[in-house]
C-alpha cells in the first residue's frame, strides 16, 4: 500500500474581501498525497484549486484545518523549521514569466535555493546548477540570459529546475503547461513525467484540462466551488465518472476526431459566485439531475465505488 | 557569448559590459537621444572644468554693466557687470549639483520609506498619512518656507527641494512593491526559502530600478526648473553661488533690455532639462518590461 | 488672415468698451505704489510706503515745501514763548474729517500724543512735555519742561513717523494696536471696501476739503484734488509696471530701476524724470559690540576699502544724473550738508586699508556680513561689499538670508557665534538723515543706539548741545563736529547718495518733485 | 456543401512588417471560405494566423502590409492595401469576435449602447429599430433578460455572457463571414461547449460562412469543415477536416496531432516536437519545420521543398506526404 | 456614495491637522521677525518691542499655538498680523483670480493636451508623434517666468492683443477677466499641458493595444469615433488622476505667474505672507490649499464614476 506523504484534514481557507464580506475559497478539503503518485486537481476557474495548491506550500496560512507532512503537523510552523520543512515542497507556476524575476539570470535563478540553504560550496553550488539546467534540456549557456531571452517553454523549464534544486518530495504544479503551445506542452510534460520516474517525487498536479489530467495522473480530485465533488484514481474518474459534475464536464471537453462528433448534454449557465453560494450543493443550481432534496445538504464525501468517493446525495441513495 | 561552448559546464560570469553596452545602444538610438546624451556628457565636463578655470564669475565690475556678448564676454555681462558666460559655466555645477542631489536624495529615502510601508507594511499607515500630509502642501510653497526656515545655501536649497519631492517618490516605490509582492516569483522567492531581507534586496529592489530611475531623473529635471523657481521668488541659491535659474533670475528683470543676460543661462538650462527629460522618456522606454518583452 | 485676426480682436475689444459701464468721466490716476500696502496706520510703522498712503488721507500740522521750510498747513496760527517752552496753535477754519466731523483740538491732541507715544523725534518732545492742553476746538497749547526749539520741526517732519491728525476716537483709542479705521482728513479719502492689502488700495476725492489759498510746494500749500480717484497698484516686479506703463495701463511710477528707461525711451507720451530732490542713501553699518568691528581702526579700514562708487554704479548704471558721491553724514542738499572728516569715507584705497589692517593686528576673524537678498538693493549692494573687503584682507563670512531673517538678526547683541552680526547695509531717506534728532549715526548712545550700537560721548553731548542751540549757525557747527566724530568712529559708511527714476504719463499734467511718492494733489489728467 | 458559393476567395496572400522588401511574416497563404462553412485555421502562436484573419479587415497594424495575387469578397476584387475598401467591409461584410472576451468589450459603455451604436452604422436606421434589433440579437445567442442586459455594462456579465454578448454584436449586421479568433480559448472547458455549440447553430441557422482560429485540434475536430493548418506563417496542410485528420499529409500536422495528451496512451511520453517554432529571421530555407521534422531529408532544406501539392481538396507542403503514412507506421511501437 | 465622501473627509482630518501643526512650527521656527518688518527699516527697537508685545510673539511656541488652535477649532484662522484682516477674507479675496486663472488653465490644457496626446498616440512613433512628445518636453523644460515674460512681450507688448498685468474682475464684465488672465492662463497652459499630453498618450497606446478598441473598429467605427469615443472615454481615469495630481503642480505656476502678471492671487498672497512672516496668513493659505488639494483628489476620484462604470462608491 502507498505510503502518504502530504496530507490535509478539513481545510478551509476564507478570504475576507472587505466591507463585511468574504470569500470561501477552499472548504474542508481533506485529501492524501502519496508517496511517489501524481494527483491532479481539477475543475473549472473559481473552484478553489488554485488556492489549495497555494495552501499546500504555506503560502497562504489555512482558515481552518490542517495539513500534515510526513505524519507531522505543519500547519503552525514557523522560522528555522517552516525553513527547513519548505525545502521538502517545491512549486510550478502557470506563467513561466512572471514566476522567474526578470532581473535575474537563469543561473542565478537556480542557484537561489541552493544558496538559501547553504549547499556545499559556491563551486558546488554553480555545478549543480548547471547540472541542473542540463537535466531540464537547457542549454548551459542558457544559464547567462534573462527571462525575457527564454520562449515559453523554456522559462517553464528553468521554473522546474529551479524547483528540483532542492530536491524536493512534492512538486505543486499549478497549470504548468496551460501557457504553453501544444508542442511545447507536450515537452514540458514529458520532462516531468521523466523527472517523476527518475527521482521519485510526489507531483500535485493543478489543472482545467482534463486530457492532460487524464495522461499524467495517477489520482484525480475534482473540485467545484472549493468543496471536492469527487476523486479516485485518474482512469476510473476519468472514464466512468459519478458525480454529474464529473460527468458534465467530461462530455465538455472536444472530441479528438471528427467522426466522434455527437450532441452533448451541456451544462446551462456558469459557475456560481462563490461570495454567494447556492445553498446545499454548489452544483445543484447547473446540475441537471438536481432535486429539490439537494438545496437542503450540503452532500459529503462518500465511497461510491472501489478508490472512489463522491459528494452527490443521488448517489449515496443508491 | 561564445566562450560558454568552449569552456562547458564551468560558470562564466555574463558580462555586464555587454549588457551595459547593449542597454547603451538602444538607449540611444536615435538622433535625439544622442544629442540629448551628447549634451548631459557636455554639462558634466563643464561642471568639472569650469570652477577650476573660471575664478572672477562672482566679480563685480560696474563699469561693464550690460554689455552685449563680445569677445571679452561670449555670453556678454549682467547688471552688475559680472560675466554671464563665466557665470553660466560656474553656474552648470550648481545646477546640476541640485538636480543630481534631489533626484538621489528623494530616491534614497523615497526608496526606503516606499519599502518600508509598502513591504514589510510596518507602520504603512502612518508613513502613508505623513506623506499624504506633505503632498497637501504645494511643493514649491514648502520649499520656499523650508528655505526661510533653514536659510539660503546650496545645502539648504536641496533639502528645501528634496522634501517636497520625497512622498512621490515614496509613494511610486511602494505601489511598484505592492503590486510586485503579488507577483509569482515573490512566491517562489517565498517557498524556496528566501529569507525576507533577501526577497527584498535581489527580487524587489532590483525591479523598482525601472520606476525609480525614471522618476529620479524626471526628480533630477524638475529640481532644476524649481531652483529657477525659488530663485524668481527670492527663495533661490546665494550670489555666490551662481545657478542657471538664479542666473536667470537675477537679470530677468532687464529681458528686454540685456536679453543675453538670461538668453545664455537660459538656453542652457532648457537644453539640460530637455535632454534630461528626453532621456527620462527613454529610459521609460528601454526599461519597461513590457516593451522589453515586446522587443526580445 | 493676420489681419482679420487682429481686427476681430479690436472689434472685440470695442465691443468690451461699450458694455463696461458707461464711460465715465470721473478721472482715475493708477500709479505703481513702491511696497505693498497691507498696513494702514502710519504710527504703527515707519513703512515709508504706509507713511506715503498717510499724506493722502491725513493731513499734518505742519509741512515742509519744496525748499525744505516747515510751512504750517492745517494750522492757522502759531506762537512760542520767549524760553520756547510754551508752544499755543490754532486750527485754520474748515478742516473736516472724512466722516464730517469737524477736524477739533481734541482730535489734534489726541492724535499727537499717541504719536509721542511712538516716534523718536515724538519722544523727545514728550521727554520734555509738561502738558499738552485744550483751549478750545480750535486751539490747544504745548507746555514743556526744558526749552526745546523743535516743537515745529518735528510736527511738520516728514520722515516716519508723521504726526497725522486723526480724530480722537481712533487715536486714542488703539495707543499700541494697528488703528483699522483710516479716516483721516486729508484731499483724498480712503476706500476700505476696495482695499485688497497687499494689491490695491482705492482714494477718492474729498470734496469737503478745504485747501490753503498758497500754490502747492512739496508737501505744503494748497492741496487740491484734480482726479476723482487714485488706484495705488502694487507690483512684484518693476519690469511688469514699466510695461504697464508704455501701455498705457498705469500712468505713474515713483521709483523704478532707471536701467530699464531705455524700454520707455522709445514711448512719447512718458516722462521720465528724477523724482524725489532728496533721495536716499546706502549705509554700511558696523557692529560696535562684537570683533573684529569692535576695534575703530577695523572699522577704518573698512571704510577705506568700500567706495561709493562702485555701490552707486551697481545699483544705478550709467545713471549718473539720479547720483552723487555724498560726503555729508546729514545727506547733500541739506542744511547741515558738511564734509568734516570725509577723507577716508570718500576715498577708496585698498592699500591704506591694508596697512591699516596689519597695524589693528586683524588676525582674520570672518566677518558677518547679513545679506538680504531678496530686496535689490542689499542684493547687489552685499555682492559688493563682500568682494571689495575681501580684496582688502578680509575674511568676509557672507550670510544669505531673506530680509525677514535679517530684520530680527540684526537686533542680536550677541558674539557671532550666537547670531550676532558685524556689519549690514541698510537705507535711510534723506528727510530722516538730514536732522541729528533723527540721524541714528550721530546718537553715539551706545546699548540705546540704534543697531550697531555706536558708541560716543561727544556725540551725545554734541546732540544736546544741538538741540539747545538758538540759531542755524550753530547748528551748522555743531553738526560739522557730530559728523567729525562720526566719521571717526566709523558709526557708518555711507555708500553714496541717489535717487531712483520715476516716470508717468504725459496726460497728467502739475507733477511735482516731492519726497513722498504720493504728493498727487494739484495733479490733473487729461482724458 | 460545395454547391454553396464561395464568399471569400483569397490567393498569394503576403503580409510583411516594416518595409516591403522584409521577409514575410505571412506567406503566400490562399484559401476561400463558403456560405454556412467552417474553415478553422489552426496553428501554435507564431504561425500567423491571427494577423491573417486580421489582415481581412484591415485591422493590421500600422508597420505591416498586406498583398495578395487575388483577394475577392462576395465576387468583388479588392486590394488587400487599400485598407478604406477593407473598412468597408467590416461589420456588414466580415465581423470578428476575439479570444478574451474580459478585454473585447468597451468597460467604459453599456452593452445596449455597444450594441446600438454597431447597428445604426446601417444607413437609415431609428435608434429605437436599432434598440429592438439588439435585444433580438442577444435573444439570438441565448442571453436571458436580454433587455435588462442592455443597461448593464460587461463588467456585469461573466466571460461566456460576453462572449455571447460579442457574438450577438458580431451578427447585428448579419455580416456574410464571421471570422473568430480563439473565442474559446479564455473560458471554461463547459462555457467553451455552450459558444462552439452556439457558433454551429448560427452557421447553420444564418448561413454565415465562419473562419474559426484555433490552435486546439479538439476544437477542430468539433466544429470544422475544413481546415488548414499553419506553420510559421505558411499553410502547410489544408483539406476536408475528415481527410485530414484520418490522413495527415504534412509532418507538422502528425507532429501535432500525436503532442496532444488527448490522442496519446495514458502516462507514456508523448511524442514532442523537439525545439520550438523560428523567429523570423531563422526561418529555414525549403520547409520552414524541417528542422523540428522526425522525417526531415536533406532534399527538404532546398529551395522548392516548401511547394504546394493538391490532390483533390487536399492540400500540403510537404515533398514527404506520399511516405508519412509508412513513416508513421514504423515510429509507431 | 454619500458615506463614502463623509468617511474620505473624515480620514482628510488627521492630515489637515498634521499639516497645521507643521506650518505652525515650520513658520515660528523659522527666523525673522515679523515685528521688525511692521514696524519698518528704519524703526528703533523699541518700536519693534511694543509692536511685539501686541502681538504675542515673545509667549511661548505652545501658548501661541494655544492660541491659534483654539481659533482653528472655531473655523477662525486668525487675522493677518500685518494688515489685521481676517485670514478668510484675505483668502476670499484673493480666490477670484486664482480661480479663473486655473480654471481658465485647465480648460486650455484639456482642450490642448488631449487631442494632441490622442494623436501622438494614433500615430506613435511617427514624426507627429515624437514632435508632440519634444514640443512638451519642451514646456517642462523653460521656467515659467521666462514663458511668461516672453508671452508679455510678444502678445501685450508688441501685438497689444491683451493687457500687460493687472486682473479684471468678473463683476466688470466676463470677457474683461477672460483677457486679463489670457496670457498667464496660456504660460502656466505651455508648462502644464505637456503633463496631460503626456499621460493621455501613454494611457491611449495601452488601450489602443486593448481588445475593445480592436472590436470597436471590427465593427466599422470610424477612426475618430475609436479614437475620441471608445478610447477616450477609457483615459478618462488616467488624465483626470494627473490633472488631480497636477493641481498641486499648477500652483507653482500659478504662483510664478500671479508675480510675472501681476494678478493678486493666493499664489502671491503666500509668498508675501512667508517672506515677511505673516504666520496667520502662512498658516491659514497652508491650511486651505491642504484642503482645496484634499478636495480635489476627492472631487477626482469621485470623477472616476464619470468614466469608469465599475467604479462605485
Amino acid at each position: 500500500m502507498s505510503e502518504a506523504l502530504l496530507e490535509t484534514k478539513e481545510l478551509s481557507k476564507t478570504f475576507n474581501i472587505g466591507k463585511g464580506k468574504s470569500l470561501k475559497a477552499v472548504s474542508d478539503v481533506s485529501l492524501t498525497l502519496n508517496k511517489g503518485e501524481t494527483l491532479a486537481i481539477v475543475g473549472e476557474s473559481g473552484c478553489g484549486k488554485s488556492t489549495l495548491a497555494r495552501l499546500l506550500l504555506r503560502l497562504e496560512q489555512a482558515t481552518s484545518g490542517g495539513i500534515e507532512f510526513d505524519g507531522n503537523d505543519i500547519s503552525e510552523i514557523s522560522g528555522a523549521v517552516e525553513k527547513q520543512w519548505r525545502r521538502n515542497v517545491q512549486m510550478v507556476f502557470q506563467d513561466p514569466y512572471t514566476s522567474l524575476n526578470p532581473r535575474m539570470i537563469a543561473h542565478d535563478a537556480i542557484r537561489e535555493p541552493l544558496d538559501n540553504y547553504a549547499e556545499g560550496t559556491k563551486q558546488e553550488r554553480n555545478q549543480k546548477a548547471h547540472d541542473l539546467l542540463h537535466r531540464v534540456g537547457l542549454n548551459v549557456d542558457f544559464g547567462q540570459r534573462y527571462p525575457h531571452e527564454l520562449s515559453g517553454g523554456q522559462c517553464q523549464r528553468l521554473g522546474i529546475a529551479r524547483a528540483l534544486a532542492l530536491n524536493p518530495k512534492v512538486l505543486v504544479a499549478d497549470e504548468p503547461v496551460s501557457a504553453l503551445d501544444v508542442s511545447i506542452q507536450a515537452q514540458v510534460l514529458n520532462l516531468m513525467m521523466d523527472l517523476q520516474a527518475d527521482l521519485g517525487i510526489s507531483i500535485v498536479f493543478v489543472s482545467h484540462d482534463l486530457s492532460v489530467v487524464r495522461h499524467i495522473s495517477d489520482r484525480v480530485i475534482v473540485m467545484y466551488l472549493g468543496r471536492i465533488v469527487e476523486e479516485g484514481p485518474a482512469d476510473i474518474v476519468l472514464d466512468t465518472p459519478s458525480h454529474p459534475y464529473t460527468k458534465a464536464l467530461l462530455d465538455s471537453v472536444p472530441i479528438d476526431h471528427p467522426s466522434k462528433r455527437r450532441s452533448k448534454t451541456l451544462l446551462s449557465g456558469e459557475v456560481a459566485s462563490p461570495l454567494n453560494p447556492p445553498s446545499g450543493c454548489a452544483f445543484r443550481t447547473r446540475c441537471p439531475v438536481a432535486t429539490d432534496q439537494c438545496a437542503q445538504t450540503i452532500p459529503k464525501l462518500r465511497s461510491v465505488g472501489p478508490k472512489v468517493s463522491a459528494a452527490c446525495i443521488l448517489l449515496e441513495s443508491k | 557569448m561564445n566562450t560558454s561552448q568552449t569552456v562547458p559546464r564551468q560558470h562564466v560570469q555574463r558580462s555586464r559590459m555587454v549588457d551595459f553596452r547593449r542597454f547603451l545602444s538602444e538607449f540611444t538610438d536615435g538622433r535625439v537621444e544622442k544629442s540629448a546624451v551628447l549634451i548631459l556628457i557636455a554639462a558634466l565636463l563643464i561642471s568639472v572644468i569650469a570652477p577650476m578655470v573660471y575664478h572672477s564669475y562672482s566679480d563685480i565690475n560696474p563699469l561693464d554693466r550690460m554689455k552685449p556678448p563680445s569677445a571679452d564676454h561670449f555670453f556678454g555681462t549682467d547688471h552688475l557687470g559680472r560675466d554671464v558666460f563665466e557665470r553660466t559655466m560656474v553656474g552648470t555645477r550648481n545646477s546640476l549639483i541640485i538636480g543630481f542631489s534631489v533626484a538621489i536624495a528623494t530616491t534614497i529615502i523615497g526608496c526606503i520609506l516606499g519599502l518600508v510601508s509598502g513591504f514589510i507594511s510596518f507602520g504603512d499607515k502612518i508613513i502613508m498619512r505623513l506623506m499624504d500630509g506633505f503632498m497637501a502642501i504645494p511643493n514649491v510653497l514648502l520649499a520656499i518656507a523650508l528655505v526661510a526656515l533653514m536659510g539660503s545655501s546650496l545645502l539648504t536649497i536641496i533639502i528645501a527641494i528634496s522634501v517636497p519631492e520625497i512622498p512621490r517618490m515614496a509613494r511610486i516605490v511602494r505601489s511598484v512593491v505592492v503590486s510586485l509582492k503579488e507577483m509569482p516569483f515573490i512566491d517562489a522567492a517565498v517557498t524556496m526559502g528566501t529569507p525576507q531581507w533577501k526577497i527584498l534586496l535581489r527580487h524587489l529592489l532590483p525591479n523598482t530600478v525601472g520606476a525609480l530611475s525614471v522618476q529620479a531623473t524626471a526628480t533630477c529635471a524638475s529640481a532644476i526648473m524649481t531652483e529657477a523657481i525659488l530663485s524668481f521668488l527670492g527663495a533661490g541659491t546665494p550670489p555666490n553661488i551662481p545657478s542657471w535659474g538664479g542666473i536667470i533670475a537675477e537679470s530677468r528683470v532687464f529681458f528686454q533690455i540685456a536679453p543675453w543676460a538670461i538668453g545664455f543661462p537660459g538656453l542652457m538650462l532648457s537644453l539640460l532639462v530637455l535632454s534630461v527629460n528626453i532621456l527620462g522618456d527613454r529610459l521609460r522606454e528601454v526599461l519597461d518590461p513590457r516593451v522589453a518583452r515586446r522587443r526580445s | 488672415m493676420f489681419f482679420y485676426t487682429k481686427q476681430s480682436l479690436c472689434a472685440a475689444i470695442v465691443g468690451m468698451a461699450l458694455v463696461a459701464p458707461a464711460a465715465q468721466a470721473e478721472t482715475t490716476i493708477r500709479y505703481m505704489g513702491l511696497s505693498k500696502l497691507d498696513m494702514l496706520d502710519p504710527i504703527w510703522t515707519t513703512n515709508y510706503g504706509v507713511r506715503d498712503h498717510g499724506y493722502l488721507i491725513y493731513d499734518t500740522l505742519f509741512a515742509q515745501d519744496a525748499e525744505g521750510n516747515i510751512k504750517p498747513q492745517m494750522i492757522d496760527t502759531w506762537t512760542v514763548s520767549e524760553d520756547r517752552m510754551a508752544y499755543r496753535f490754532s486750527l485754520r477754519d474748515g478742516l473736516m474729517f472724512h466722516d464730517g466731523a469737524p477736524v477739533t483740538s481734541q482730535d489734534v491732541v489726541a492724535s499727537l500724543e499717541r504719536w509721542m507715544h511712538k516716534d523718536t523725534f515724538g519722544v523727545e518732545i514728550k521727554n520734555r512735555l509738561s502738558s499738552m492742553d485744550v483751549v478750545d476746538d480750535k486751539i490747544f497749547t504745548l507746555s514743556l519742561t526744558e526749552p526745546f526749539g523743535l516743537v515745529v520741526d518735528a510736527f511738520g517732519k516728514t520722515a516716519s513717523n508723521v504726526p497725522f491728525i486723526m480724530p480722537a476716537r481712533i487715536a486714542s483709542g488703539a495707543v499700541d494696536d494697528q488703528i483699522s479705521d483710516p479716516v483721516g482728513s486729508g484731499p483724498f479719502k480712503f476706500i476700505l471696501d476696495d482695499w485688497q492689502p497687499g494689491v490695491k488700495a482705492v482714494y477718492e476725492k474729498f470734496e469737503a476739503y478745504v485747501p490753503r489759498d498758497e500754490a502747492p510746494s512739496g508737501l505744503a500749500g494748497g492741496k487740491v484734488a484734480m482726479v476723482d480717484r487714485i488706484e495705488r497698484v502694487f507690483f512684484p516686479d518693476d519690469i511688469t509696471a514699466v510695461n504697464a506703463l508704455a501701455t498705457g495701463e498705469i500712468d505713474y511710477i515713483p521709483q523704478f530701476q532707471p536701467d530699464l528707461i531705455p524700454i520707455l525711451s522709445g514711448a512719447s507720451d512718458v516722462v521720465v524724470q528724477p523724482h524725489n530732490p532728496l533721495g536716499q542713501t546706502i549705509q554700511i553699518i558696523p557692529n560696535f559690540l562684537q570683533p573684529p568691528t569692535d576695534d575703530v581702526r577695523i572699522r577704518q579700514a573698512m571704510q577705506l576699502a568700500l567706495g561709493q562708487e562702485d555701490y552707486m554704479t551697481a545699483i544705478l548704471g550709467s545713471y549718473d544724473e539720479l547720483y552723487s558721491y555724498c560726503p555729508s553724514i546729514f545727506m547733500c542738499g541739506t542744511a547741515l550738508e558738511n564734509d568734516a572728516n570725509s577723507e577716508r569715507q570718500m576715498s577708496q584705497d585698498v592699500e591704506a586699508a591694508k596697512a591699516l589692517l596689519a597695524e589693528a593686528g586683524y588676525d582674520g576673524t570672518p566677518l558677518t556680513l547679513l545679506h538680504a537678498t531678496d530686496v535689490s538693493d542689499q542684493r547687489t549692494g552685499g555682492s559688493v561689499t563682500a568682494q571689495r573687503l575681501r580684496e582688502a584682507g578680509f575674511v568676509v563670512d557672507d550670510v544669505v538670508s531673506d530680509w525677514a531673517t535679517i530684520a530680527q538678526r540684526r537686533a542680536n547683541k550677541a558674539p557671532i557665534a550666537e547670531g550676532g552680526w558685524n556689519i549690514f547695509q541698510t537705507g535711510w531717506d534723506g528727510m530722516a538723515l538730514q536732522s541729528p534728532l533723527t540721524n541714528v549715526y550721530v546718537s553715539g548712545a551706545c546699548d540705546d543706539a540704534w543697531y550697531g550700537w555706536n558708541c560716543s560721548e561727544t556725540l551725545q553731548r554734541l546732540k544736546q548741545d544741538y538741540i539747545n542751540a538758538t540759531s542755524v549757525d550753530e547748528q551748522k557747527t555743531i553738526g560739522e563736529a557730530m559728523q567729525q566724530e562720526a566719521y571717526e568712529i566709523v558709526s557708518v559708511i555711507m555708500m553714496g547718495q541717489y535717487t531712483q527714476a520715476s516716470a508717468w504719463s504725459a496726460n497728467l499734467e502739475g507733477m511735482r518733485q516731492a519726497t513722498v511718492t504720493t504728493n498727487l494733489w494739484g495733479v490733473s489728467k487729461a482724458e | 456543401m460545395s454547391v454553396n458559393k464561395k464568399i471569400l476567395e483569397v490567393k498569394g496572400l503576403n503580409i510583411r512588417f516594416g518595409s516591403a522588401a522584409a521577409a514575410p511574416t505571412v506567406e503566400d497563404l490562399s484559401f476561400d471560405l463558403r456560405a454556412g462553412e467552417t474553415l478553422c485555421l489552426v496553428g501554435e502562436s507564431g504561425s500567423g494566423k491571427s494577423i491573417s484573419a486580421l489582415s481581412l479587415l484591415g485591422l493590421l497594424p500600422e508597420s505591416a502590409h498586406a498583398t495578395a495575387d487575388q483577394f475577392m469578397f462576395d465576387g468583388v476584387e479588392i486590394d488587400p492595401k487599400d485598407t478604406k475598401s477593407l473598412k468597408a467591409l467590416r461589420g456588414e461584410g466580415v465581423a470578428m469576435i476575439f479570444q478574451d472576451p474580459m478585454s473585447s468589450l468597451n468597460p467604459a459603455f453599456t452593452i445596449g449602447y455597444q450594441m446600438i451604436e454597431a447597428i445604426r452604422l446601417a444607413p437609415n436606421i431609428s435608434k429605437q429599430e436599432a434598440r429592438q434589433k439588439a435585444i433580438h440579437y442577444l435573444e439570438l445567442v441565448r442571453i436571458a433578460d436580454a433587455a435588462k442586459r442592455m443597461d448593464g455594462y460587461p463588467h456585469q456579465l461573466s466571460g461566456g455572457m460576453r462572449q455571447r454578448v460579442m457574438i450577438a454584436m458580431a451578427l447585428s449586421r448579419n455580416p456574410k463571414v464571421l471570422i473568430a479568433d480563439e473565442p474559446t480559448t479564455a473560458l471554461d472547458v463547459t462555457i467553451q461547449a455552450q459558444i462552439l455549440a452556439l457558433i454551429d447553430d448560427i452557421k447553420t441557422e444564418l448561413g454565415t460562412a465562419v473562419l474559426f482560429i484555433t490552435h486546439d485540434l479538439g476544437v477542430v475536430a468539433e466544429t470544422a469543415d475544413r481546415v488548414a493548418v499553419m506553420y510559421a506563417g505558411r499553410m502547410v496542410e489544408a483539406g476536408q477536416v475528415a481527410e485530414v485528420f484520418d490522413n495527415p499529409q504534412h509532418a507538422y500536422t502528425v507532429g501535432l496531432m500525436r503532442a496532444s495528451p488527448r490522442t496519446a496512451a495514458r502516462q507514456r511520453r508523448l511524442n514532442d516536437i523537439p525545439g520550438s517554432v523560428p523567429e523570423l529571421r531563422d526561418r529555414p530555407l525549403g520547409c520552414t519545420f524541417a528542422p523540428r521534422c522526425a522525417f526531415m531529408t536533406p532534399a527538404c532544406q532546398e529551395l522548392g521543398a516548401e511547394k504546394t501539392v493538391q490532390v483533390g481538396t487536399h492540400l500540403s507542403r510537404c515533398i514527404r506526404r506520399d511516405e508519412l503514412g509508412t513513416l508513421l507506421g514504423e515510429t509507431h511501437v | 456614495m454619500f458615506k463614502y465622501i463623509s468617511s474620505r473627509l473624515l480620514a482628510s482630518v488627521p492630515i489637515v491637522l498634521f499639516v497645521a501643526i507643521f506650518v505652525f512650527l515650520l513658520s515660528h521656527l523659522a527666523p525673522g521677525d515679523p515685528a521688525a518688518l511692521i514696524a519698518g527699516e528704519n524703526a528703533t527697537p523699541e518700536q519693534i518691542a511694543q509692536i511685539r508685545d501686541r502681538l504675542h510673539l515673545d509667549e511661548p511656541l505652545v501658548t501661541q499655538f494655544g492660541y491659534w488652535f483654539s481659533d482653528i477649532l472655531r473655523f477662525d484662522l486668525g487675522n493677518s498680523i500685518f494688515s489685521n484682516r481676517p485670514v478668510t477674507e484675505l483668502i476670499a479675496a484673493r480666490l477670484e483670480p486664482t480661480l479663473v486663472l486655473t480654471s481658465l488653465t485647465i480648460v486650455l490644457t484639456i482642450f490642448l493636451a488631449v487631442p494632441a496626446g490622442v494623436i501622438a498616440a494614433w500615430k506613435v512613433n511617427s514624426t507627429s508623434d515624437r514632435s508632440i512628445m519634444i514640443l512638451s518636453v519642451l514646456g517642462f523644460s523653460v521656467p515659467a517666468f521666462l514663458i511668461g515674460y516672453a508671452n508679455m512681450y510678444v502678445f501685450a507688448l508688441k501685438l497689444g492683443w491683451f493687457p500687460v498685468q493687472g486682473y479684471a474682475n468678473l463683476s466688470d464684465g466676463v470677457l474683461g477677466t477672460l483677457r486679463s488672465v489670457a496670457l498667464p492662463a496660456f504660460t502656466i497652459t505651455l508648462v502644464f499641458w505637456a503633463l496631460v499630453a503626456r499621460i493621455t498618450r501613454a494611457a491611449m497606446i495601452e488601450i489602443l493595444q486593448e481588445g475593445y478598441t480592436r472590436t470597436a473598429r471590427a465593427k466599422g467605427l470610424s477612426e475618430g469615433k475609436v479614437l475620441f469615443v471608445h478610447a477616450l472615454k477609457n483615459a478618462g481615469v488616467p488624465i483626470s488622476t494627473v490633472i488631480g495630481v497636477g493641481i498641486a503642480i499648477l500652483i507653482s505656476g500659478v504662483v510664478v505667474t500671479e508675480s510675472v502678471f501681476n494678478i493678486p492671487g493666493i499664489g502671491r498672497l503666500v509668498v508675501d505672507a512667508i517672506t515677511q512672516r505673516d504666520f496667520p496668513v502662512v498658516q491659514g493659505t497652508m491650511i486651505f490649499f491642504s484642503v482645496v488639494l484634499i478636495v480635489v483628489n476627492l472631487l477626482v476620484d469621485l470623477s472616476y464614476v464619470l468614466f469608469d462604470p465599475r467604479i462605485r462608491y
